[in-house]
């Protein structure tokens, strides 16, 4: 019990020194704060906005089984020069879900993103410095039971 | 202690990789038994391919608790993957693997 | 018209089973073909997937889920290490895991009760580490489900034999078709007469092939839970009183529930919303 | 006989749970979270009875949408009928009260709680209830 104890937390400090060293923690990181992020987010929902249709694939479900867990892909692989995927839910309170910046990755993503309430989600693709969108409207079930 | 499942696959070329944080993602906005629960979720996260950068990503509190991601990297079987990430309270993670 | 047709249909179901003494096998053709004549086109052996046999958009989701990293993997993996940790391995039970999970729920003769996989595993637990084991979450859903998934692909097959064993089914297929709560419903309610149908938008989930795939990974929870988990939270949900999980009522229950699902096959996709 | 099974093992879940869920006037936050949320549809979809509609939409309420498709109600359950015409159905206020009431008086194996005999709902909420569903 007391080894695997000391094993985790040998392990945390490593994590700690390899990240240190690989640049990751660099001190614009250690001071990313939600102001930020909300600037970003910011942009994301007004760039979304501007931004004309895009001719990649975007997957997300008509009717979410559980707002919790909505499953999304974002296929722009068949696109050159994909730069940046970033997913935009409209209606949650920080509408930037995340936004990836690839560098050497095909122009695919999948993750899973919560939603508050039904709302349009808009996934962005940028490809050789021009950013198109697609909309899909996902709508949160309302669950049946009053309990 | 946050761990990670990193599972890269080479098939034609391309290398799939999946991965699965284990990280509660909180809002800041969740009420429990009345208090507000903190925010707590991964703001940043790297993926690096053989030592490069392929994936830089700035990460929201609308990503599901315990987060999932797949991207594709060109690259063959017995190349590194490797993920890091760093959230909201400064913690860091990581892990790497040899793709398959 | 539907409703009332699957009324004659439980009607006789029941009716029948009681005067002309206790038939298991009549009781899940009938209830198999209940089934049928709601959703004629989904196969018997669908069933193992539930709600997902049912709708077409809630199945892509949840095969989008299961082909990522499925969120439970982790957990039937730490119930793997958990189970040689704790030695559950020198439980005759438990010797044998390509079956283990097929054997439950069983009615011991000797007992004169109803005894459940995780009644075992809690019986196992407790003999080889003199500790008590929590019933509806953590460790006992994790080392349930790596004993499970040993199993997946066999089918199930619920024996009711000795008269004692037909009384305990009996009293489990009354408890499921008793109407209770303030609202005054009973579990077929739901997922017998309206599996298929929506309250709200929760498609109700066909009570057949309900426990093949438990313990299960629910996102609602953020984690496994057991069958009687899942009895607790229906109940509640009729604004019934639940019970013990483990009480004898719910063995009884899973005793029948399990055995009209026979012919199924066990599955290791455990996930649903 | 398993009729009479069926009877005894109510009345003891019916017992239990009148005994947990006191009375209706006893609203607990979750109670008047979810009927402001269906105020706020209820004041945008029916704003001539805004009270009524709002206690039939309120999940912790009537809930009439789990099961019953209602015009303005989003996501409706379709376990019973969608409520339309419903002064055709109903030409009697009284009858479609007792309906709400107790349904299991007409139909022993109805689904549809007994709001009335169970407590579940007030008096008072069951009639602005029915007033309000009698105008569908």
């Amino acid at each position: 019990m007391k080894r695997r104890l000391f094993l985790k937390s040998a392990m945390a400090g490593s994590a700690v020194a390899t990240a240190v060293g690989a640049g990751l923690l660099t001190p614009s990181m250690v001071f990313a704060n939600s102001a930020a992020f909300k600037a970003k987010s910011d942009s994301a929902a007004a760039s979304a906005a501007g931004a004309g249709k895009g001719s990649f694939k975007f997957k997300a479900p008509k009717i979410a089984e559980n707002g919790a867990v909505v499953p999304m892909t974002v296929d722009a692989s068949k696109m050159d020069g994909v730069t940046n995927i970033s997913i935009v839910v409209k209606k949650n309170g920080t509408p930037l879900a995340a936004s990836f910046n690839l560098t050497g990755a095909q122009g695919y993503v999948s993750t899973r993103v919560k939603m508050g309430k039904t709302s349009p989600v808009v996934a962005l693709v940028t490809a050789g410095g021009a950013t198109t969108a697609v909309t899909q409207e996902v709508k949160v079930t309302i669950g049946g039971c009053g309990g | 202690m946050a761990k990670i499942k990193l599972k890269p696959k080479a098939r034609k070329g391309v290398i799939g990789i999946k991965a699965l944080i284990k990280h509660p993602m909180e809002t800041g906005l969740r009420k429990k038994k009345g208090k507000v629960v903190p925010a707590n979720h991964i703001v940043h996260m790297v993926v690096l391919h053989n030592g490069n950068t392929v994936v830089d990503a700035d990460i929201g509190s609308s990503i599901s608790k315990d987060p999932y991601f797949k991207f594709n990297v060109p690259g063959a079987k017995g190349d590194t993957i490797e993920l890091k990430y760093k959230d909201s309270k400064g913690k860091t993670g990581s892990a790497t693997k040899k793709s398959k | 018209m539907k409703k009332l047709i699957t009324a004659v249909v439980s009607l006789g179901l029941m009716v029948g089973t009681v005067s002309a003494g206790t038939d298991v096998d009549a009781d899940r053709k009938a209830f198999v073909a209940h089934f049928k004549s709601i959703k004629p086109n989904v196969e018997f052996a669908e069933y193992t997937n539930g709600v997902y046999a049912y709708d077409a958009g809630s199945r892509d989701q949840f095969e989008e889920i299961l082909d990522g990293i499925p969120p439970y993997e982790e957990a039937v993996e730490k119930g793997e290490a958990e189970f040689e940790k704790f030695g559950m391995g020198n439980c005759k039970e438990f010797k044998d895991l390509s079956t283990a999970r097929l054997n439950y729920p069983y009615f011991d003769d000797a007992a004169g009760t109803v005894v459940t996989i995780e009644g075992d595993i809690r019986k196992c637990y407790n003999e080889q580490t003199g500790k008590k084991m929590p019933t509806m979450k953590g460790k006992i859903t994790r080392i349930s489900a790596y004993i499970s998934d040993q199993a997946a692909g066999g089918k199930i097959n619920v024996k009711v034999e000795s008269d004692a064993a037909k009384a305990a089914y009996e009293k489990g297929k009354s408890f499921f078709y008793a109407k209770r709560g303030q609202f005054n419903m009973s579990c077929a309610d739901c997922h017998v007469y309206n599996a298929g149908s929506k309250a709200r938008a929760d498609i109700l989930s066909p009570a057949l092939g309900h426990t093949t795939h438990v313990p299960m990974y629910r996102a609602k929870w953020g984690g496994l839970g057991t069958l009687h988990r899942r009895y607790g939270g229906c109940l509640k949900n009729m604004r019934a009183k639940p019970l013990y999980a483990q009480s004898v009522e719910y063995r009884n229950m899973e005793f029948y529930h399990q055995a009209m699902s026979n012919g199924l096959e066990i599955t290791a996709d455990r996930y649903r919303k | 006989m398993i009729k009479k099974k069926h009877f005894s093992t109510f009345l003891v879940s019916a017992a239990v749970s009148v005994a947990i869920f006191a009375s209706p006037a006893m609203a607990g936050k979750k109670d008047v979270k979810a009927l402001k949320k269906a105020t706020k549809t209820c004041t945008k979809v029916n704003p001539s009875d805004v009270e009524g509609c709002a206690l039939s939409f309120s999940r912790r309420h009537g809930n009439c949408l789990g099961c019953h498709s209602i015009k303005g109600g989003s996501q409706a359950g379709n376990i019973g009928p969608g409520l339309v015409a419903m002064k055709a159905r109903f030409p009697d206020r009284a009858v479609l009260r007792a309906q709400i009431w107790d349904a299991t008086v007409k139909n022993p194996n109805s689904m549809m709680p007994p709001f009335g005999k169970h407590n579940a709902l007030s008096e008072s909420q069951i009639d602005k209830i029915t007033d309000y569903i009698h105008t569908l």
